[in-house]
């Protein structure tokens, strides 16, 4: 049987509540570049399953979502598309970078690519692997939930 | 009390917004709209005198009217659209000519 | 004394109205959670199961995190509609289900001086209430699709707005032909009028006298709702979220929570016109609610296993299906069924 | 079929100097063809019966930069052994010698419509220039790059900030309601 | 002041599909000028993945290549190094001293890729279709290739197990057992999918007559692999121009006539069938133990007892991985058939340790090129299927 | 019959119709016109006549309105056309206003002289003005020739408006 979460309606303060509901529904836009957007489909399939925490809702538009999961090499030329549809998104937002070239552009250090998406968008957490397995990409996204979980309303 | 009246004066009113519409407007589906509003305020009139007279003859006028208001908006937007292929433009005043 | 508007009746009248709306809320929450469940397991997946037991928590977290999030207005909308569609969707969804009858009456063991229909309000023209209202329904998609100022919402307002008034027609066609039958537009009385048995097995469902009226009925249903396989006005693969491409925080949340209720009005009335509302056997008549709740689940469960097993039409296929196939099919059953009437006196 | 062989079944249709057999270290035939003629060549290549390379595999190019003639384009054909496509299954790749001062020849999209998008490629990358070509964008970089990286004297590496913002992309009528609406919104509120 | 948008004067509306759109196959840009629903022209972009692969394999060494070129069309992954590997080994000369095992193991790799590439084309057409439990189905059956691909290498993607001169190492243990399990479980599951959507009234609606493309215009835009089998062009590279010993096996080329998006769905669901025949010879006769490479230490490098017995062996490793090995100059152009059609490299080597050029044929490029001409006339929805049914790979495209 | 809600209702009807008439954005007028239709349903309700009240919402509003809204989306017509020179000229406006007014008193004074006629509070007679039954009867046994023009209409409208919109090839 599954955890069951520490929502005491009384007792909690209002910050618990919103990191619960923030941390319980992260919603990730359908943002797939290269080679790691097909691990990222895979960890919602049918063995890796990311809707276990809730995170399964792939929104199309980036105004309905939570989380950006940079999925594989950001050339030069996809970088403006990147940060604008990281500006269309409404506050909170979470950024997760997947694999190496979208951390730090991989084995690809050339004049195309980006080297890091965190030149371009502020990110939370940076996922190691060339792709990474589906269950780093559930870590990761684990980590983010321990991440919100801290957070303050008040910062 | 709320007699005939009120609802006759009410319709009156809303019939001559209508008109006032159809004769400021400038733009065809303004106008449309207008017509629409003088439709509806007839409707009314039909309604209260049918209540009035106790029969539901005033109805079954309204859903005539209804039917024929159906109509009209259809062919009426088809004109539209037709009009605004060929002028793009929606103003009544683009269409004097009575010609393409 | 008591002032007379404080009698019991009112008050439960009262405490009904405000039940019914949580309740149809609730149970739209409880359709998220099902659906992701259900889509689960067809996918062979588990679905949600960290938020609460089984994740039936999950659309709570969803619902405060949508309220909490940042509400975005494009600065080239139209503000005032594009504020107002969302509120119209809702609105229009909830008050359909009031005139929808789920259960007997009930004086509540005797605590109430008149018995207490379960249901929000009783118009003699029920079925027409319902109709009107759903047409009332696509002003807040067509809206959202216009005000967004956006291309993908446009088109997704334009496909709802045709959609819309294409399978309105068969849906009311389909009313019709149960409206014969019972000779009635009250729902209470079409419900009233299918008590009893056929051969003390089988009940008298319109279902079985209308199956017809019925597929069509719901097929219609599942259009006007924008449920797979008609679900263009937000087709995800071809316009990113259609007609809320726009919108976010709540305002999509209240968009998100009017489809559901919309599918769950439109089982609720399918269940009164067809399964025979709250009647059935084995209950005593004041649970008759359970029946009722029973029949509607078991059409929302069909909902999302054909969402989830069925592809898409396209667009021009599902005009071409809504006119060319179900309305002559609709208007042959009417047709039938008024033969029908008229011969069986 | 050798390099030989399909010069000889060109001849008559070009120019006898616009071929020559060229090195090839795998076996598969492969010709040189010069610049000027590279169309003759190419039509008939596809078009003469005993031929007939209907299927354009590739192109790109190589640049040997110290080299003169510096630039290498290098077409990669195939006869499928399908009817209507080439009886016989046979594969070439055609050569074209290029100077590394203003490097162009002619297109050859009108003859294979594939080579639309390839030549745009080799040019972006390469900067050779293709005449006569419909609409000779950059394919892979952004519009505004400086450059042709595959060229060997541009470096792999480079030190450069990536563009964060870049401007919506507006015809000037657009632009000027823009503005129009702007001011609007500016004096009601 | 005008009522209307210019665009909306001609009754066009432009869209603007990608590079951020939920069915662009990664970042395709599509402009679209739409007429009510329909399409009246369309307008590809691309280069939003450009990763200049080709630019920065020049600075490594032959081995070190094999890891790029994987992640450049990466549903087809070690179809890129097989078609790598075949064209520096033709270079080299050494193309006939591989041992028949290897050539198996190669081919048995390589047609275990194409179903895992087709099975992420079926899972994502079908998903931009509607018919979202399709894509989960296939995707779990993705997962037991993944599996073995993790068995050869410990890697689920892009494992470089094929190496120039042979494989990597010789095959793990059980793989045999692996390979086995998912030969005889896979056909049914095949069958599963068609049953829910060969059949199904709404998939054919939406794929029949959709996306129509002339046998000439196939050629003509050098669409060739299942795109060309589709339109009835029985053209496949592992048929015409053997490689790998491809012609000692026993399979059928499938073809359709149509050249519509079901015949290509037709064509894709009937080669993963050829491909598990395929894989069924090619794992009857390969030995679980025996040679894996050529045993040519200036090559490949040497196996581990003699790196730590033998000098020479240590001397041979040391070179083999500090400065790699030559090969001599000169071009090749290599193709094979990958899950997209013909996938090819020209390498140009100037005889020393690295690469001076190397350019892979992208079967999606020209895929992608065409798409335009496939979907006007057609609807939005239209698009989606066109798109989906050409498989293209931006990685591919881009490179 | 409430008199708070026939005047809230006529107050809105009033209010909305003129509103109508006062936007530059068609968008707009649409949704106003809605509003205006759905108080004249309620007057209907005050009336005794639900049957009429919902044919209003569901033809007017579910179905004739959406067209108008379709078509204003088609068009893209954010707001009137300036562009095009006005042939009523300035005072045209004017004269129209004034028009428009004395339309209106005209209308409103000869309405009012019927008299302070008040409806019957019989409810019996409420309940045969609001019995659907009642309509249908009327419609189809006295009305019948009516309605069968009506359908022919209907029809020829259809026919008309498609080959009017057409677009021509």
């Amino acid at each position: 049987m599954a955890e069951f979460p520490d929502i005491p309606v009384l007792t909690t303060t209002v910050e618990k509540m919103t990191n619960w509901a923030r941390r319980s529904s992260i919603w990730p836009v359908t943002f797939g570049l290269a080679c790691c957007a097909i691990e990222m489909m895979a960890m919602s399939a049918s063995r890796y399953d990311i809707a276990r925490f809730g995170a399964e809702v792939f929104r199309g538009s980036p105004r309905q979502s939570d989380l950006m999961i940079v999925a594989g090499r950001l050339s030069r030329k996809m970088a403006p598309v990147l940060r604008r549809i990281y500006d269309q998104m409404p506050e909170p937002k979470y950024v997760i970078s997947m694999g190496a070239c979208a951390s730090v552009g991989g084995v690809f250090d050339n004049y195309a690519l980006v080297q890091g998406v965190d030149q371009i968008v502020p990110v939370d957490v940076f996922v190691p692997g060339c792709p990474p397995r589906p269950e780093s990409l559930i870590y990761g996204i684990v980590q983010l939930q321990k991440k919100i979980d801290r957070m303050k309303l008040t910062a | 009390m709320i007699s005939l009246n009120e609802f006759l004066v009410l319709s009156g009113i809303l019939f001559a917004i209508g008109t006032a519409g159809v004769f400021l407007r400038r733009n065809l589906i303004t106008i449309l709209l207008s017509i629409e509003i003088m439709l509806n305020a007839v409707n009314l009139t039909f309604v209260a005198v049918g209540r009035y007279l106790g029969t539901v003859d005033g109805q079954i006028i309204v859903f005539f009217v209804m039917t024929v208001a159906a109509a009209e908006a259809a062919v009426g937007l088809a004109l539209v659209i037709a009009l605004f292929r060929h002028r793009e433009t929606l103003s009544p005043d683009a269409f004097t000519t009575l010609r393409w | 004394m008591m002032p007379a508007f404080i009698n019991p009746t009112i008050v439960a009248h009262l405490v009904l109205i405000f039940a019914v709306m949580n309740m149809l809320v609730l149970s739209s929450a409880f359709m998220v959670w099902m659906e992701r469940k259900v889509c689960a397991y067809i996918q062979d997946r588990v679905g949600p199961n960290r938020v609460g037991f089984e994740g039936l928590l999950q659309p709570f977290a969803d619902v405060f995190k949508l309220l909490l999030k940042e509400e975005l207005i494009p600065k080239s909308a139209d503000k005032l509609l594009f504020t107002l569609a969302p509120i119209i969707s809702v609105a229009a969804a909830l008050t359909a289900f009031s005139v929808v009858p789920f259960g007997t009456e009930t004086t509540l063991f005797g605590l109430l001086r008149e018995p207490l229909r379960l249901e929000v309000t009783d118009v003699n023209v029920a079925v027409l209430v319902i109709f009107a209202i759903t047409s009332m329904g696509v002003y807040g998609i067509v809206l959202a699709g216009w005000s967004s100022n956006s291309k993908y919402s446009l088109l997704g307002g334009l496909r709802s707005s045709a959609q819309m008034i294409s399978y309105e027609i068969s849906y009311g066609l389909a009313l019709a032909a149960v409206v014969m039958m019972a000779g009635s537009l009250s729902l209470r009385e079409i419900v009233l009028n299918q008590s009893g048995y056929w051969w003390h097995i089988i009940p008298r469902w319109y279902l079985f006298l209308q199956p017809l009226g019925f597929l069509i009925f719901f097929t219609a249903g599942v259009a006007e709702t924008n449920r797979a396989p008609f679900d263009f006005p937000e087709a995800e693969q071809e316009l990113v979220a259609g007609y809320h491409t726009e919108y976010s925080s709540m305002s999509f949340g209240l968009f998100f929570l009017a489809e559901y209720v919309n599918m769950v009005t439109v089982s609720a009335v399918a269940t009164s016109l067809y399964l025979g509302g709250w009647l059935g056997p084995f209950l005593p008549d004041w649970l008759g609610w359970m029946w009722f709740l029973l029949k509607t689940l078991a059409l929302l469960f069909f909902y999302v296993w054909m969402r989830w097993t069925l592809p898409r039409y396209r667009y021009d296929q599902l005009m071409e299906f809504g006119w060319k196939y179900l309305l002559p099919v609709a208007i042959l059953n009417l047709i039938a069924t008024a033969a029908l009437v008229i011969w069986l006196g | 079929m050798t390099s030989e062989a399909i010069i000889e079944a060109l001849r008559g249709a070009v120019p006898p100097d616009a071929v020559e057999p060229a090195p090839s270290a795998d076996g598969m035939a492969a010709i040189y063809a010069s610049a000027e003629h590279i169309v003759d060549v190419c039509r008939a290549l596809r078009d003469t019966p005993s031929l007939r390379f209907a299927f354009a595999a590739d192109m790109t190019a190589a640049d040997y930069m110290p080299r003169e003639p510096r630039f290498e384009v290098v077409l990669i054909l195939a006869s499928l052994g399908v009817a209507g496509f080439g009886e016989t299954p046979k594969r070439l790749r055609v050569k074209v010698r290029l100077p590394g001062r203003d490097p162009r020849m002619r297109t050859l999209s009108e003859i294979w419509p594939a080579m639309n998008w390839a030549e745009r490629e080799v040019w972006d990358l390469f900067g050779i220039v293709f005449d006569g070509h419909p609409n000779l964008h950059r394919l892979l970089m952004p519009d505004d790059w400086e450059g042709h990286p595959a060229r060997k004297d541009y470096p792999v590496q480079i030190k450069l900030t990536p563009k964060i913002y870049e401007p919506l992309q507006l015809t000037p009528e657009e632009f000027a309601a823009n503005v129009r609406a702007d001011l609007r919104q500016a004096g009601q509120d | 002041m005008t009522t209307t948008t210019p665009e909306l004067r001609s009754e066009t509306m432009t869209v603007n599909m990608g590079p951020q759109h939920p069915s662009t196959h990664g970042v395709l840009r599509l402009i679209l000028q739409l007429s009510g629903e329909t399409v009246v022209s369309a307008d590809a972009t691309i280069g939003y993945l450009h990763t200049g692969i080709e630019k920065t394999a020049e600075q490594k060494k032959w081995q070190q290549v094999i890891p790029l070129v994987e992640r450049m069309d990466y549903l087809g992954a070690q179809s890129n190094s097989l078609a790598f590997v075949l064209a520096v080994e033709r270079l080299m000369g050494i193309e006939s001293k591989i041992p028949p095992r290897v050539r198996d193991i190669r081919v048995l790799i390589a047609e275990l890729q194409r179903i895992s590439s087709h099975l992420v084309w079926l899972g994502t057409h079908a998903l931009e279709i509607g018919a979202v439990s399709v894509m989960m189905y296939c995707f779990r059956e993705r997962e037991l290739l993944m599996n073995i691909n993790e068995m050869l290498a410990g890697f689920r993607m892009f494992p470089s197990y094929l190496r120039i001169g042979g494989l990597r190492e010789d095959l793990p243990p059980k793989f045999h057992e692996a390979v086995n399990a998912f030969v005889e479980r896979f056909p049914s599951k095949l069958t599963e999918y068609e049953d829910l959507l060969t059949k199904n009234q709404i998939w054919l609606k939406r794929t029949r007559g959709v996306g129509v493309i002339s046998r000439e215009d196939t050629i003509g835009y050098g669409l060739v692999g299942p795109l060309a089998r589709a339109v009835g062009v029985p053209y496949d590279v592992r048929k015409t121009f053997p490689y790998s010993g491809y012609d000692t096996f026993q399979f059928d080329v499938p073809v359709r006539e149509h050249g519509d998006v079901y015949a290509r769905y037709l064509v894709r669901i009937e080669e993963m069938r050829q491909s598990i025949r395929i894989i069924k010879q090619a794992i009857d006769r390969v030995p679980p133990r025996g040679p894996f490479d050529i045993e040519d230490y200036r090559i490949v490098p040497p196996p581990k007892d003699k790196v730590y017995t033998e000098m020479e062996g240590l001397i041979q490793h040391f070179l083999i991985y500090s400065q790699g090995f030559t090969v001599p100059p000169g071009d090749v152009y290599v193709p094979i058939e990958g899950p997209r059609g013909e996938h090819g490299f020209y390498i140009v080597s100037d005889g020393s340790n690295r690469p001076y050029r190397i350019k892979m044929r992208p079967a999606s490029l020209y895929a992608c090129q065409a798409v335009p001409k496939m979907i006007e006339r057609g609807m939005i929805a239209d698009v989606i299927a066109v798109i989906g049914s050409t498989d293209v790979v931006m990685g591919d495209v881009d490179r | 019959m409430n008199p708070v809600l026939f005047y809230l209702f006529a107050a809105v009807a009033v209010i909305a119709s003129l509103l109508v008439i006062g936007q530059r954005n068609p968008m707009h007028s649409v949704m106003l016109l809605i509003v205006s239709f759905g108080a004249l349903s309620g007057l209907y309700v005050l009336l005794d006549a639900p049957f009429t009240a919902v044919t209003q919402i569901i033809v007017y509003a579910g179905a004739i309105m959406v067209l108008f809204l379709f078509v204003v989306m088609l068009l893209n017509a954010h707001t009137e056309d300036e562009a095009v020179p006005q042939t009523l000229g300035p005072h045209g406006m004017k004269i129209a206003v004034v028009l428009s007014l004395a339309l209106a008193a005209e209308v409103v004074w000869a309405l009012s002289r019927v008299g302070a006629a008040s409806f019957s509070t019989d409810s019996a007679a409420a309940g045969a003005i609001s019995s659907v039954a009642r309509i249908g009867t009327g419609i189809f046994t006295t009305h019948a020739f009516a309605f069968e023009v009506t359908s022919v209409l209907i029809l020829v409208a259809m026919v008309g408006a498609v080959v009017i919109a057409r677009k021509e090839h």
